[in-house]
C-alpha cells in the first residue's frame, strides 16, 4: 500500500484500527472512546466496527480505568486506555506510578503489563484550565514507565503501533493541537525505532532538541533563521523515556550549541534532564550553556494569555540568539 | 473488517445473561418526589411539603426564566466567538433553582462547571461565571463573597472540598450547611465515595446534590451505575432520596429538608434530582453522535419552566402584565451580559506571574523579570527600527 | 498546655450530638451468618449450608493449624532479625482458609498483604511469601502458577486489578470468577468504590472479600464507616453479606455462594467477614498505644480454629492420633521455613536493573554498565592493594 | 529558653506542638496520628492534650486528607496532613496537584491554602516497598507548590513552623531515616528564611549540594576528603521549590566544581534542574560538568539492596574524583 497523506488524528485513528483488527486482544477503554468516537474523534468508528466488546465506554473514573486495564492485561489483554485530557490523568496517577509502573519489577518479570496510556497533551487550542497541560516529566521521571510522542502523522501511525506491540507499559502523549496537521503515512514502511530520535533537520551552528507539538515551532523557527543565515538542525527526540541522548550528543558535538524547547514549565522539565546530561557527555563541546524554552513556572494560564506562555517562534529565536551570542 | 472476524467479539458463554442481569435493576425507575406535574398540577407528598406565598412562586419562576435567558445568551455568544466554550444548563433550571433557592445566606456551594442556576441564587453577577468561558480567567471570583465556591473542572473534586468544609462548620460549633453539587458521571468517582465516608464518619452538615441529567458527555447512566444513585447513600449510612429534577417545588422542599436535618446535626443527605441535559454537553459536543431526538423530545414535555408555567396560569399567581415583563428583563439581561462579555479585556500578560502563591516565589519573580525583559525587548526594537 | 486552653475545643454547639449521631447505628450490630458457634456447635442457617465430609472437615481444620503455624514463625523469624517485618494473620485463620477454599483451581485471587491463608490454599509455597518481608525482592512470585497474584501494599488497589481481570473472564467466556481481598480500612480508598462501580457496571464475576479485622493500624472501624459495610454493596447494585469471619465453615459457605453467583453471571458480590486482628498490626507496631487488652481477650474466645477443634472433638471426627500428627507437622512446616528463610540468599546488586521492563530500556542499560564499571573499580583497586 | 538538644523526631513534635498552642486554627490529620500518634511518633501525645477536635485520625483516603483539608483551609483552619509513607501520598497527588496547587491561582489570590502536606519519605530503613521513595521531583515541578526538607532537628523545628505560618501550600519532606539524629534547637533563635539555603560545611575545591537525609553523607564525605586534602563546602538546600540557586551559585564561582546528590532517581531528579540553572549561570566559572549522584531508574529496589541503590559515601567520593579530574 503506498503512503496516505492523513492528519495525526486519523494517523491514530488507523493504527488503533490496524491494532484491533490485527491482534483480538487489544482494547480500546475510555470515557466517550464509544459511540462519540472520543472528544477528538481518536476512536471514531472503532466502537461501530469492533464493538462494545472491544472498545469500552467506561464509568467516568481515570484510577478505574487504569487499575481495570492493569487487570485486563493480568488476562492477557493489550488495553489501550484514553485519558480525555492531559489534567485528567491525575485520579490514576497513583495507578500508574504505583502499580502499572512497579508490577513487572516485582513479579520479577513473571508478567507482562502491555497496557498503553493515550494522553492529548498540550496546550494552543484555547481550552478552559486542566485541557493545556504538559505533564510528560512527571512520568518520564518515573521508573518502570516509557514515555513517547509523536510529532508528526507518519510516527503517530508507527509510534502507536509499536508502543501497543511493547510488552511494556507505554505512556503515550498526543500533541492535541497537531491533531490535524497533516502528512504522509507509509503503512508498509519499516518504522524507526520507538524510543530512537530523529534529525528532523539537519544544520550546523546549533541544534534544537524538541518533541510532539514543538518540534514544528522548532523547524519553523529553523527555517526562519536560515533567512537569516544561521543553520539550525533540528532533533525530534520522540521519546521522553528513555531519551535517545546518543543522537542528541552526536549533533551537538557537531553544532556546539544546543537549545531544548518544550511547552512543560522549564522548571525541572525534561529539557533539565537534558541540558544536564548533555553538559556532562559534551563538556569540552559545548561553546555555550544549554539553553531551554518552555513553560513558566505558573499555572497554566487562561487561554487568552497562552501565546505568552507557550514557546513561539520568537522566543526559539531569542533562545537561539542568546546561544550563539557565547 | 468487521467486529464477527475478531476473536474477542465470539460470543461469550455468558455475556447475554451478564449484560441483561446489568441493566435490569435500572429499567424500572424508582418513585420520584414531585410535588408539580408535568401538567402543572400541584400533588401531594406524605414527607415532603413547599408553602410558598404567590410572590415566592412568582420569584421561583424569574430565576428560572432569567437563568435560561443568560444560558442561551452566553451559548449565542461562544457562537459569535465571544466565549471559547460553553456548557448549558439547558433543562436544569428546576434543579439548580429549586436546590439554589433552599440556601441560607451563610450556606456554601461547591459547583461544578454548569451550575450557574445556583450562581444566579447566591447573587453571583452572572457575567463573573463567562470569564472562565472567555479564556480570561480560571474564575477567579472571590467565593466568600457569596459563599459560592469556585467552578471545579476536575469532575468530583469538590465533594471532599464541600466536606472539609462542612467538617469546619462543626468545629466551629455553626449551625449552616454546605451544598456540594456534582453529576451522575462523576458518581462513579474515587473522590466522590471519599466525601460519602468522610463526610458520615464526622457526621458533616452537607447535602450531596447530583443532577442526574441522564448523561456524561456521551455515556448513559447505564455506563456509571447499576442501580439507582440516591441508593448509594444508604450503603454510607445517610440517606438518599431521589426528586424530580424538573420540578422546582420537589427540589426546594427536598433540599431545604436535607439542609434542615444538617443543621440539627444529623449529618449528610444524598439528593438526586432527576433531570435530563437538553443541550449538548458543552459547545463542543455533537450529541447527534449519540442519542437520538425521540428522547430529547420526551423530556421536553417534562420541561421545568413551562410546569411552573401553566400552574401559575391556571392558579392566577402570575398575570399577562408578569410575564411581559419578565420577558423585557430578560432581554435586558441578555443585553447586558453580551454587553460586558464583549467589553471584557484581555489581561495583560504580566497577569500570568500573579496571584500563584500567597507569599511569593523566587522562581516566579525570577521568570517575571525574565518575561518583562523580554517583552521589553521587543518594545526596545521597535522603537529602533523608528 | 492542656485541651481546654485551645479555641477549637470550645464546646462546638452541636458536636456531642453529632458525635453521637455518628456511632449510633454502628453500636448495633447486625446478623452474621454462622454455622459454627463460638462453642463449637453447628447450626443451621436458612440461606447457606455446607455439606462437608469429615476428610474435608479436617482438611480446613489442618488448614488452619498449619497457616498459624506458619505466621508464627513468620512472626519469631522477625524478631530474630531474619525479616524485616511481619504482617501476622493470627485469628483470621477461617476467614481466609474458608475463602480460601471456597476456591476453584481456575479462580484467581487478589490478596493484601495479610493473606498467607489464602496463600496456602492456593498451594503457594509459604517461603514464597517471605522474600519481600525479608526485603530480597517485592514478592517475586509467579502469579500465574497458582493464580494468587502479588502481594500489593498500596491499600485499595488490587480491588480495580481484580475487576479488571474477572472484565476479562466474562470477555473469554469462561465461568471462573475473581476474589478480591481487602480491609476495612481499605473500604474508604476511592478505588476501592471504583471497583464497585466497574464491576457492577460490567457485571464482573468478582466476590470483594473484605476481612473486617476491627481496626486498621490504630484506627477502629468507626473512623472508617458509619454503618456495617456489607450495606455498601447494596447502593451499588449488588448483594451484600456479612458473615461470621471466625466461622470456617460459614466463610466457605458464603465465598462459595458468592462466587456460585459470579459464575452464573449475575456479578459482583461483596462479603464482610467480621473478624479480629489478634496480634498487632505488623511487628512494627504497638497495639498497647491504642487499644484495651480485654477487646483481645473478648475476642479470643471466639477463636476460629479452637471453635473447630471443638466441634471435631465433640463430633469425634478427629481423634487423638490426628491432632498429634498435625502438631508434628506443624513443627516440621516451622522447621522447613525456618530453614528456608535463613538460606534465602541476598540478591546480587546487579538485580536491581532486571526486570524493570520486558523490553528494556536504554537508561536502565546504560545505569547497569556505569554501577558494573563502579562495582569493578573497588574490586581493582582492591587487587591493585594486593 | 535555651537551645535543647532533640532529635529531628522530637522538633517536629515540639514543633506541631507550639503551632497547635498558639493557633487555634491549626489542625492535625492523616492516619493513626491520633492515639498512636503516627507510626514514626511525630504526633505522640498531642491528640491527648489537644483532643480528637484538633488531632484527627482520618479514614484510610489520601486523597479524601488533601482533599478535605482543602475544604478546611477554606474554611480557616490551618491543616497539617500526615501522609503515612512516601509511596501513599500518589492517591492524594490529584487533590494536590489539580486543586492544592491551582486553586489559589484560580481565585486570583482572592482565598488561602494554608496546608501543610508532611510526607517522611526517603529510604535506608529496611523497609518494604512503597516505603522508601523520594518523590519530590514530582511536587516541586508542578507550579503553585512550594516544597522543603530539613536535614537537622533546629531546621525540622523551625522549618516547620514557618510551613505551617505560611500562607501558601507547602509539602514537607521529612527524612525518615535521619528521625533519631539528634541536634541542637533553639526555639527562641531567630529562623533562617524557609526557601534559603545554608552553607553547612565551608571549602574550596568543590561544592556538594543536597537536602534531607544526604545532607549528612556529604558532611561526612567533606570530614572524609578533608583527610585526603581536598576541601569540600557542602550546601544544604533546605527547598526544592523554590531553590536557592543563588546559594549554590556563589558557592560554585568560588570552587568552580559542583556535585548534587539526592536519593531519588538522576532521571529528572532536582539535580537536573540544579546542573541545567548552574550551568547556565555559572558557564565560564566551572571547570567541570555538574556530576550527580542519586538513584537509578529502576523501582526502589528491596530492602537488602538499598545500600547499593542509595547514595553512600563512597558514591559520593567517587563523584568529587571524578570532578576533580577533569
Ligand atoms: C477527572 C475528569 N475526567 C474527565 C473530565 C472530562 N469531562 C468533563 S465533563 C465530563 C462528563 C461529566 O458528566 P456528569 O458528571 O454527568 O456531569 P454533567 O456534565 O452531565 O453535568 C467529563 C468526562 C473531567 N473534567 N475531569
Ligand atoms: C494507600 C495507602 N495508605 C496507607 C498505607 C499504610 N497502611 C498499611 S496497612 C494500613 C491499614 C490497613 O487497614 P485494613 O485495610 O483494615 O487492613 P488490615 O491491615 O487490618 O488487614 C495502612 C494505613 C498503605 N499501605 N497504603
Ligand atoms: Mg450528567
Ligand atoms: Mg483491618
Amino acid at each position: 500500500m503506498a503512503a496516505k497523506n492523513m492528519s495525526i488524528a486519523k494517523a491514530l485513528n488507523e493504527s488503533l484500527r490496524k491494532a484491533l483488527d490485527t491482534d483480538p486482544k487489544v482494547l480500546i477503554m475510555g470515557e466517550d472512546v464509544g459511540k462519540l468516537g472520543g472528544v477528538f474523534r481518536i476512536t471514531d468508528g472503532l466502537h461501530k466496527d469492533f464493538g462494545e466488546g472491544r472498545v469500552i465506554d467506561t464509568p467516568l473514573a481515570e484510577s478505574g480505568i487504569v487499575g481495570t486495564a492493569i487487570g485486563l492485561a493480568l488476562r492477557g489483554y493489550r488495553p489501550v486506555v484514553e485519558i480525555q485530557f492531559d489534567g485528567f490523568v491525575f485520579p490514576a496517577y497513583d495507578q500508574i506510578v504505583t502499580q502499572l509502573a512497579k508490577m513487572y519489577a516485582r513479579a520479577l518479570g513473571k508478567i507482562k503489563l502491555p497496557v498503553v496510556v493515550r494522553i492529548p497533551y498540550g496546550g494552543g487550542i484555547g481550552a478552559v484550565e486542566h485541557h493545556s497541560e504538559s505533564p510528560e516529566a512527571l512520568f518520564a521521571h518515573v521508573a518502570g514507565l516509557k514515555v513517547v510522542s509523536p510529532s508528526n502523522a507518519s510516527d503517530a501511525y508507527w509510534m502507536m503501533q509499536q508502543a501497543i506491540q511493547s510488552d511494556d507499559p507505554v505512556i503515550f502523549f498526543e500533541p492535541k493541537r497537531r491533531y490535524w496537521d497533516k502528512g504522509e503515512v507509509d503503512t508498509d514502511a519499516i518504522p524507526h525505532p520507538l524510543h530512537k530520535a530523529k534529525v528532523a533537520r539537519e544544520g550546523s551552528d546549533l541544534t534544537l532538541a524538541a518533541y510532539g507539538p514543538m518540534v514544528k515551532v522548532c523547524l519553523e523557527a529553523a527555517a526562519a533563521a536560515a533567512d537569516e543565515g544561521k543553520s539550525l538542525e533540528v532533533v525530534d527526540l520522540r521519546s521522553m523515556s528513555p531519551i535517545d541522548f546518543d543522537t542528541v550528543q552526536t549533533s551537538v558535538e557537531k553544532t556546539r550549541r544546543l537549545v531544548v524547547v518544550h511547552e512543560a514549565p522549564v522548571f525541572l522539565g525534561t529539557g533539565a534532564e537534558i541540558a544536564a546530561r548533555i553538559t556532562e557527555r559534551s563538556f569540552y563541546h559545548l561553546e555555550a550553556p544549554v539553553l531551554r524554552v518552555g513553560g513558566y513556572h505558573v499555572p497554566y494560564p487562561p487561554a487568552r494569555l497562552e501565546d505568552e506562555y507557550l514557546p513561539g517562534l520568537d522566543r526559539v529565536l531569542d533562545a537561539v540568539d542568546r546561544s550563539l551570542a557565547y | 473488517m468487521t467486529v464477527e472476524s475478531t476473536a474477542a467479539t465470539r460470543k461469550p458463554r455468558r455475556s447475554s445473561k451478564r449484560a441483561g442481569a446489568a441493566k435490569t435493576p435500572q429499567a424500572s425507575e424508582p418513585q420520584l418526589v414531585q410535588l408539580l406535574t408535568p401538567e402543572g398540577e400541584r400533588i401531594e407528598h406524605p414527607e415532603y411539603e413547599v408553602d410558598l406565598t404567590p410572590e415566592e412562586l412568582r420569584g421561583l419562576y424569574r430565576d428560572m426564566v432569567l437563568t435560561r435567558r443568560f444560558d442561551a445568551e452566553a451559548t449565542a455568544l461562544q457562537r459569535q466567538g465571544e466565549l471559547g466554550l460553553w456548557a448549558s444548563l439547558l433543562g436544569q433550571e428546576a434543579a439548580q433553582i429549586g436546590s439554589g433557592r433552599a440556601l441560607r445566606d451563610d450556606d456554601y456551594v461547591f459547583p461544578t462547571y454548569r451550575e450557574h442556576g445556583v450562581a444566579w441564587c447566591r447573587g453571583v453577577d452572572p457575567t463573573n461565571l463567562l470569564g472562565m468561558f472567555r479564556g480570561v480567567n480560571h474564575g477567579g471570583w472571590d467565593p466568600n463573597s457569596n459563599n459560592f465556591h469556585l467552578y471545579t473542572i476536575v469532575i468530583g473534586s469538590q465533594t471532599l472540598h464541600a466536606t472539609g468544609y462542612a467538617m469546619g462548620i462543626v468545629k466551629d460549633g455553626a449551625d449552616s450547611a454546605v451544598v456540594a453539587y456534582f453529576g451522575d458521571g462523576a458518581s462513579s468517582q474515587g473522590d466522590v465515595a471519599e466525601a460519602f465516608t468522610f463526610s458520615a464518619v464526622y457526621n458533616a452538615p452537607v447535602v450531596f446534590f447530583c443532577q442526574n441529567n441522564q448523561w456524561a458527555i456521551s455515556e448513559p447512566t447505564e455506563k456509571q451505575m447499576r442501580v439507582p444513585l440516591y441508593q448509594r447513600a444508604q450503603g454510607f449510612g445517610f440517606p438518599g432520596v431521589r426528586v424530580d429534577g424538573n420540578d422546582v417545588l420537589a427540589c426546594l422542599a427536598v433540599t431545604k429538608s436535607a439542609l434542615e436535618r444538617a443543621r440539627r446535626g444529623e449529618g449528610p443527605t444524598l439528593v438526586e434530582a432527576y433531570t435530563y441535559r437538553m443541550g449538548a454537553h458543552t459547545t463542543s459536543d455533537d450529541p447527534t453522535k449519540y442519542r437520538t431526538d425521540d428522547e430529547r423530545q420526551a423530556w421536553e414535555a417534562k420541561d421545568p419552566i413551562q410546569r411552573l408555567k401553566t400552574y401559575l396560569e391556571k392558579q392566577k399567581i402570575a398575570d399577562e402584565a408578569f410575564f411581559t415583563g419578565l420577558e423585557t428583563e430578560s432581554e435586558a439581561l441578555g443585553k447586558r451580559v453580551r454587553e460586558a462579555v464583549r467589553a471584557m479585556p484581555d489581561p495583560d500578560a504580566m497577569a500570568m506571574f500573579e496571584n500563584t502563591h500567597a507569599d511569593g516565589h523566587a522562581l516566579v519573580d525570577e521568570e517575571r523579570a525574565q518575561f518583562a525583559a523580554y517583552q521589553a525587548s521587543f518594545a526596545d526594537s521597535a522603537e529602533e527600527g523608528n
